[in-house]
């Protein structure tokens, strides 16, 4: 699960002599909300988001109506990008997780992907979502069961290890600290093509275990 | 969902391309749509001359002084490149846009080394060092399996191998990881057993890097092979566009339709099949007709069809055709008509068919090969043809295949008398023919006629189709000289060209006509035997078909026997009752048609089946690859000559050693077939059968 | 390579051979006598007939051949029974032939008022007459001697042989002596340096070659120096953008220039400039062979001429290969790789674009020294041109020969030159 | 390669059914507006040479020793030369001399040449080498050189001018023919008509050399240009015809000697010749583009 794989390659760009007018249209059709400034070779030379293409009122304050619309109509992306410097940026050979951390430290929402300064990819929320929602197998039909369990090594072993008692597979398995409950464990499991009540049976045999969920998805 | 999932890496929306020529301009391509999803393969397919290489063209802006795009937007990555400056587009070649195409020899530059012109991609496009640029390019010929690519980046073009060139033009478009791809008949230059490694190489490399590839073939097995999705284009348009098993399967437009009647299928047998050829021949684009514009061809024309140009439209989800009743195609509700059909019905074999016409043995054929040294050194020669035997029967076709430089040329060159024999004897009809031409009496010459590979060159462009009919009628005397015109009309005839043909030059006549007229001047003579030396490769295909059936009645009117030169498996095997595989100048197998497609194989002859493109995206090619290069004939290996590359070497005890040191043995599948190997025929037996068709679904094409 | 080289000298020496062999028959298969030509008309029969001995054309053709070529004195030194030797000594203006005695002294013979005479000359320089007595007897009984005269042939007397009356010959040069019985003349051969005596101007060729050739190599060598850089610049720019208005002026400019004659050209440049204008001398003031470069002035209109007739050709080549190398397919590729368009220019076309023209532009030579021929005579330019007009007019074997050599080892080493080149700037043909 | 696949071929371009006729390629002419002005400058010269007798006002050689060397004038248009013969009247004629001499000339370095060209193209091996060879070391030889020891062996004449051009040409002609026979030779049809037993001088004859004829009319084209040229060039060198035949040349030659006291006297001459040299090229140059764009 590195980046490299979940990243999207060739990326749409924009070189740094678009007007915003063209780049905020051109982001606008396509649905998108980062758009890399690259130059010859694909380097990159800066980024820009929605939000940097609404120019700040300061630096028009001055002129009057007609001045700004003339003036937005020659300003080009590189006015207002965020530099190379200032862009957080991460290898494709970087785990996925380590995307996310960098996005959540640096609150940003993407991270263009460098190789030698080359942009090769980009990798956004969406993407890392788009890898949880695959994590937790959540487009195959299945029965998702949340379970609260003690903080304690081998506690998720046990579980498992009553899952494959049965004989039952694991579609997917994620586990975080239990919110709220401090000291607890919260584990999700999702088991495929067995009935529902076979399996909060079988779970609920389980000590110091507490299924706290159930639902089946289609 | 990802980034701009939906957003294609190319989209071409109702494209059009006019160049200027002094007779006003010409659209060369009009309303042409698709698009290409990233990562995907999309084809674009059609014959030559109807533009898929201008859209090539068109979208990286490279139309020359003359050619303009007229109207329609070209989206890369949503961005429109109509109308982008110069600059603009120049960065985006190379870097995101890269693009391979035919012929890698002229493709590279021969006097600059292929360090050079691989590193500079990347020291124009991302400022790199030399040394730095370099080991990128010796990485990215690694990913290409180029074997020693620190070496070959010192090399010049000419030192290297066209299989070889082509990986260096790949992954010099390969380098700066572009998101599109265009292929332009990429391995149309290349033989068959290289073209399917290069196939490989391409398919590997798509899913390695993510690039979306446009692929340009008028290989319809080829495109069968490598795409996702396919665009048909006929006469500078789109006529159809849809999945490739939709394509190959369920064509909706007439076009697509015909041309997958053309072409045999890999099984396909001229006793139980027929080819249906398309009639006439591709308007010009100043000249097109005012309604569809496969009116002229179609057999399902209706009046609407010469009224209204129907525009292209969504059949069913995915399937967009350009036809007014692309639904009725699609339901097979349609038939061809039966006039197209052959002339079959006379095969009459009478108990001749036993009589052997021509009897080969030893053949030898060895030229000259010009020395290295200034004085003296050994003589060496070039053995092209070495120990060959063979026999045609009365009335049989024997097809010859083999990659070039097999040395069937220069085998059929030795029989017809235009090369001279080394060694063998030659019996013709029981006459002795191992002499050249000019000392044969002119019965013989009369009896052994050929017909040519290349339809641009097989007439003289100075005299006009009867003359050159007439010429041999005249010289062999075979109609009195009062009735040659009446002759030369009557072949005329029997060709399908009619009268009004006899006073027309060469370059008044499209390539199928030529190759008509080709065959007419080679049976006017009434000959015994025909050797007939590619006589469609150069054909597009709705002529092909035209073209064999042509020569399936000539046999059959007339018995004649033939010998006929290929390298199209396909085609071999529907037209000819006895194949020959050549490798490096000798037969490496010889059997009955249908034997030589099932085991047991000879190794070669697997390779070959395993690597024939096949136009039919069902089928199950079982994956062998040839290593190396085809050796010199200079200096043919030892022992088995295919030792150097065969990969059923392992079937042998300790690896196959004695392939090195002796000349295999013939052995004797039955009594017709021979295969000339080491390997013990129960092991040959036991090799799988390379294609497989998945007939779960029977098209109701086939 | 180096083998390679050494077969194209070798082949290069055999034509060498077989053009002068062919100007020798030519020569030789042409009308009218050349010692008649010298004497004039109203010399007699007689002097014509002693002219022809002197001059050795009485000999059989492949002996007067293989003189030319490869020097007679040793063969005749046998019949002097001393060696020879062709030395100049102090106070002479020209190497002359001697026999060379036991005591290393130098002899030459002389009939002096019916007596022969020896002249010494001993080894410091000092020179001195002796009368002769050393006859020797043939197998009639009578005395003979063979010796060398002071004009270069070795020359058989017989005692009281009575001297022709040579009379007043007109251009008498060679005729210095008229007392032997028989004439050789002698010869060190062209193998040897030595392309043989004039008989136009009675005076070797070689020194008045060498000054004639060094002149018209100035003239050619500056024609070249302003011919190639504008030519290839100039068909190389229009090859780049064919068709466009600086393509189609250049193109029509280069083919109106090498379609006018040197001759016409020459003239045309004489009345503008010289005539109309008065900037530059026009024409043929070149007193002696050393003048050109004393008067740079003088130059400028033949190097003009020169250079206006074969810039067009050179820049036709130059144009027609760029436009060639414009539309092959490895340009496509450098503009598919994104190559900003000078460098394609500089790294992949104009190497390419230089392969063709070089080879054609040396093979141009042979045209180069036609107009230079041709731009002498309108210039009255002392060069080999000119020489060689004259003496092809006047039929002087030894200098047309000698002349043909020069060109042919011009001609057929800038080919070989350009091969050379070639090789270096096309990987694909390098010799192994 | 892209224009190419759409630029309308010549398949498509002739109507079915309709022949061309030969001459039709020599129309492509007026397509080139260079070519078009060398076309009617030849043909105001082929002209002038035809209708000689007819505008000419006097006789070539005719001599008025009271106007030596007179600026042109109403009675003599043009001037007279230092013998008092009329400028007008000797290039008028002279026309006549360069354009018998020069065509003539040309078709037998052609002639000559394309027999040998074929002879080594077709046959190729000893024959070639052998043929190849000797014509090589011709070609090897300077030009000028050639046609001094030719003229200066055989005296200045008519027929030893066209002799001399004829040998001169004709390696260039066979070099030509053989590398065109050489490509011709590979085509399919040669093949045909070996496979029908053809006799060598049949397929030489009839089947390469009519595919060959395009090339070489242009080339003859320019030949003859450089024949005028070279004719031009004898004449000026006193090679040429022998006086006092008008010879456009020989004029010059004659009037530079008093270049200095009647300069129009060497400027005339000179001009009719550059004039009908450039038309030839132009003209040929005109018809080679424009086939090359046609085919």
């Amino acid at each position: 699960m590195l980046v490299k794989d979940y990243m999207t390659r060739h990326p749409m760009m924009g070189d740094p002599g678009m007007s915003i007018v063209e780049a905020r249209h051109y982001m606008n059709e396509n649905h998108i909300r980062h758009l890399p400034i690259v130059g010859d070779g694909k380097r990159l030379i800066g980024l820009v988001s929605r939000q940097t293409l609404l120019v700040e009122p300061g630096r028009i304050s001055s002129l009057d109506i007609w001045e700004i619309a003339h003036h937005l109509s020659k300003m080009t992306v590189s006015d207002v990008m965020v530099r190379k410097e200032d862009v957080v940026t991460i290898d494709p050979d970087a785990t996925i997780e380590e995307a996310a951390r960098v996005m959540v430290e640096k609150k940003v929402g993407c991270l263009p992907v460098l190789e030698d300064e080359v942009v090769v990819g980009i990798i956004t929320e969406t993407d890392i979502m788009a890898q949880l929602t695959a994590m937790m197998a959540t487009r195959i039909p299945g029965v998702r069961v949340t379970i609260h369990m003690p903080e304690v090594r081998g506690e998720l072993a046990r579980l498992v290890a009553a899952i494959s008692a049965q004989g039952w597979g694991i579609l997917a398995c994620g586990g975080a600290p239990a919110p709220r409950e401090p000291g607890k464990w919260e584990a999700v499991i999702k088991i495929r093509g067995v009935p529902r009540g076979e399996i909060v049976a079988a779970l609920s045999q389980i000590k110091g275990q507490e299924i706290v969920d159930v639902r089946e998805t289609d | 969902m990802r980034q701009a999932r939906d957003i294609p890496v190319l989209r071409v929306e109702n494209l059009a391309i006019s160049y200027e020529t002094r007779y006003g301009d010409v659209q060369a391509v009009r309303d042409v749509s698709f698009e290409i999803q990233r990562g995907d393969a999309y084809s674009i397919v059609g014959e030559s001359g109807c533009g898929k290489s201008t859209v090539a063209f068109g979208i990286v802006n490279f139309l020359g002084r003359n050619g303009k795009i007229v109207d329609g937007r070209i989206l890369f990555q949503g961005r429109d490149l109509v109308g982008r400056s110069q600059e603009e587009l120049r960065k985006l070649r190379g870097d995101r846009i890269a693009m391979v195409y035919q012929d890698p020899m002229q493709a590279l530059n021969p006097t600059l080394r292929l360090g050079d012109q691989l590193s500079e991609v990347l020291i124009v496009h991302r400022g790199m060092a030399r040394s730095e640029a370099e080991d990128r390019c010796v990485h990215m010929l690694e990913q290409v399996h180029m074997p020693d690519p620190a070496n070959v980046m010192q090399r010049y073009p000419h030192q290297i191998s066209g299989g070889q060139q082509q990986r260096v033009v790949i992954a010099m478009a390969l380098l700066n990881d572009p998101a599109l791809l265009i292929m332009d008949e990429p391995t149309t230059a290349l033989d068959v057993t290289v073209e399917a490694a290069v196939l490989d190489l391409v398919a590997e490399l798509q899913t390695k890097f993510d690039t979306a590839i446009m692929y340009i073939s008028h290989n319809l097995g080829v495109v069968a092979r490598v795409s996702d999705r396919v665009g048909v284009m006929y006469a500078g348009t789109m006529v159809e566009r849809a999945s490739v098993s939709d394509i190959y399967l369920h064509p909706s437009h007439p076009y697509t339709l015909g041309l997958m009647h053309c072409v045999p299928k890999l099984g396909m047998d001229k006793s139980s099949s027929y080819l249906y050829p398309i009639r006439g021949r591709v308007p010009s684009p100043k000249n097109l007709p005012p309604g569809c514009i496969f009116e002229p061809r179609c057999d399902f024309a209706r009046k609407i069809c010469q009224e209204e140009r129907p525009s292209i439209r969504e059949v069913e989800p995915g399937h967009w055709s350009r036809c007014h009743f692309a639904e009725q195609v699609l339901a097979g509700e349609l038939q061809p008509l039966a006039h197209l059909l052959p002339n079959l019905e006379a095969r009459e074999r009478s108990g001749e068919a036993s009589k052997l016409v021509l009897n080969v043995e030893g053949a030898r054929t060895y030229y000259d090969a010009p020395s290295t040294k200034l004085i003296g050194g050994e003589k060496q020669f070039v053995k092209a043809v070495d120990d060959v035997s063979f026999s045609i029967r009365k009335g049989q076709t024997l097809g010859i295949v083999g990659e070039s430089g097999c040395g069937k040329s220069t085998l059929v060159k030795t029989i017809i008398g235009l090369e001279k024999p080394t060694a063998g004897t030659f019996e013709f009809m029981g006459v002795d023919i191992s002499t050249p031409v000019s000392s044969r009496d002119l019965d013989l010459i009369k009896n052994l006629q050929m017909v040519f590979q290349n339809p641009d060159s097989t007439l003289n462009p100075s005299y006009s189709v009867g003359a050159q009919i007439a010429r041999p009628l005249r010289r062999f005397k075979t109609v009195p000289r009062n009735d040659v015109r009446d002759e030369v009309v009557r072949l005329l005839n029997m060709m399908r060209l009619g009268e009004n043909y006899y006073d027309r030059l060469p370059r008044q006549l499209s390539g199928g006509e030529k190759q008509r007229v080709g065959i007419a001047r080679a049976i006017a003579g009434r000959p015994e035997l025909v050797m007939c030396d590619e006589p469609v490769s150069a054909l597009d295909v709705s002529v092909q078909a035209a073209v064999l059936n042509l020569l399936l009645e000539v046999q059959n009117e007339m018995g004649t026997t033939m010998a006929f030169i290929a390298h199209d498996l396909s085609v071999v095997r529907f037209f000819c009752d006895t194949i020959a595989v050549m490798y490096l100048g000798q037969i490496v197998e010889i059997g009955p048609a249908e034997a030589i497609y099932a085991p047991p194989y000879h190794p070669y002859t697997e390779a070959l089946l395993s690597a024939v493109p096949i136009p039919d995206p069902r089928v199950e090619q079982k994956h062998i690859r040839l290593m190396g290069g085809v050796p010199s004939a200079l200096h043919p290996p030892s022992g088995c000559r295919f030792h150097t590359r065969c990969p059923r070497r392992s079937l042998l005890p300790d690896g196959g050693a004695i392939c090195e040191t002796t000349v295999p043995p013939w052995q004797q599948v039955t009594e017709e077939h021979r295969i000339f190997c080491h390997i013990p025929l129960e092991e040959l037996y036991k090799l799988e059968a390379v294609i497989t068709i998945d007939v779960e679904e029977e098209s109701h094409v086939g | 390579m180096a083998r390679y080289i050494l077969r194209r000298l070798s082949f290069m020496v055999l034509t060498m051979l077989i053009v002068s062999i062919a100007v020798f028959l030519i020569t030789e298969a042409a009308p009218g006598d050349v010692a008649r030509h010298i004497l004039g008309q109203f010399a007699s029969e007689a002097q014509v007939e002693l002219m022809r001995e002197q001059m050795g054309l009485t000999q059989p053709l492949y002996v007067r051949y293989f003189d030319w070529l490869a020097g007679n004195d040793w063969r005749h030194s046998r019949l002097v029974d001393m060696p020879l030797t062709f030395v100049q000594l102090e106070g002479q203006q020209e190497p002359q032939w001697y026999a060379v005695a036991e005591d290393g002294t130098l002899r030459q013979w002389r009939m002096e008022g019916g007596e022969l005479t020896e002249i010494r000359v001993s080894l410091d320089g000092a020179r001195e007459r002796v009368p002769f007595d050393n006859w020797q007897l043939d197998e009639n009984g009578e005395e003979i001697f063979w010796g060398v005269d002071t004009a270069g042939h070795v020359v058989l007397w017989r005692r009281g042989g009575a001297a022709v009356d040579t009379g007043a010959a007109a251009a008498g040069r060679t005729m210095t002596e008229s007392s032997g019985e028989q004439y050789l003349p002698l010869r060190r051969g062209l193998l040897r340096g030595d392309p043989g005596i004039s008989t136009r101007t009675g005076r070797p060729v070689g020194p008045t070659l060498v000054r004639r050739l060094r002149n018209s190599l100035t003239l050619a060598a500056i024609a070249f120096a302003f011919i190639m850089p504008i030519a290839l610049v100039m068909g190389l720019a229009a090859g780049l953008r064919e068709a466009s208005l600086l393509d189609r002026s250049i193109s029509i400019f280069s083919l109106v220039t090498t379609s006018v004659p040197e001759f016409a050209s020459g003239v045309f440049l004489i009345l503008i400039f010289a005539f109309w204008l008065k900037v530059l001398p026009g024409a043929a003031i070149f007193v002696s062979d050393i003048a050109p470069w004393q008067d740079p002035k003088l130059l400028v209109l033949p190097v003009l001429t020169l250079t206006l007739v074969e810039v067009g050709y050179v820049t036709r080549m130059a144009r027609a290969s760029m436009i060639e190398v414009v539309n092959a397919p490895y340009i496509r590729t450098a503009f598919l790789k994104g190559l900003p368009y000078w460098r394609i220019v500089t790294k992949h076309a104009i190497r390419n674009a230089l392969i063709a023209p070089i080879t054609v532009i040396m093979l141009h030579v042979n045209w180069l020294v036609g107009g230079i021929v041709v731009v002498e005579s309108v210039f009255g330019y002392p060069g080999l041109g000119m020489y060689l007009l004259d003496s092809a007019l006047f039929k002087d074997v030894n200098a047309i020969e000698a002349g043909a050599m020069i060109m042919v080892t011009v001609a057929v080493g800038t080919q070989l030159i350009a091969d050379v080149i070639y090789t270096f700037l096309n990987p694909r043909i390098r010799y192994k | 390669m892209s224009v190419a696949e759409t630029t309308p071929s010549k398949t498509s371009e002739a109507p079915a059914g309709t022949q061309r006729k030969w001459w039709e390629p020599l129309t492509l002419i007026f397509r080139s507006g260079v070519g078009t002005v060398g076309l009617v400058i030849i043909v105001f010269w082929v002209l002038v040479a035809i209708l000689a007798p007819l505008i000419a006002p006097y006789s070539p050689l005719a001599q008025d020793s009271t106007a030596i060397n007179q600026p042109p004038s109403a009675q003599y248009l043009l001037g007279t030369d230092n013998m008092g013969r009329d400028m007008l009247s000797r290039l008028i004629y002279g026309s006549r001399t360069i354009l018998l001499l020069a065509p003539i000339s040309v078709f037998c370095s052609v002639a000559v040449g394309t027999f040998l060209g074929l002879l080594g193209g077709y046959f190729g091996g000893l024959i070639d080498e052998v043929v190849m060879r000797i014509l090589d070391a011709i070609m090897a030889f300077p030009t000028i050189l050639l046609y001094l020891i030719i003229i200066a062996a055989l005296g200045p004449s008519a027929l030893n001018v066209v002799l001399a051009i004829t040998f001169v040409g004709a390696p260039g002609v066979a070099r030509l023919v053989r590398s065109l026979t050489l490509d011709i030779r590979t085509r399919d049809y040669i093949r045909a008509a070996e496979t029908r037993g053809e006799n060598p001088f049949y397929i030489m004859f009839f089947e390469i050399l009519p595919n060959a004829r395009g090339p070489i009319i242009i080339d003859s084209m320019l030949r003859v240009g450089y024949a005028i040229f070279s004719i031009g060039t004898l004449g000026f060198l006193g090679l040429g015809l022998p006086p006092p035949t008008p010879d456009w040349g020989g004029m010059i030659s004659e009037a530079r000697k008093y270049i200095w006291t009647s300069p129009l006297g060497v400027l005339w001459p000179a001009l009719a010749i550059s004039s009908l040299v450039v038309a030839l090229n132009l003209f040929a140059d005109g018809l080679r583009e424009e086939s090359t764009r046609y085919q």
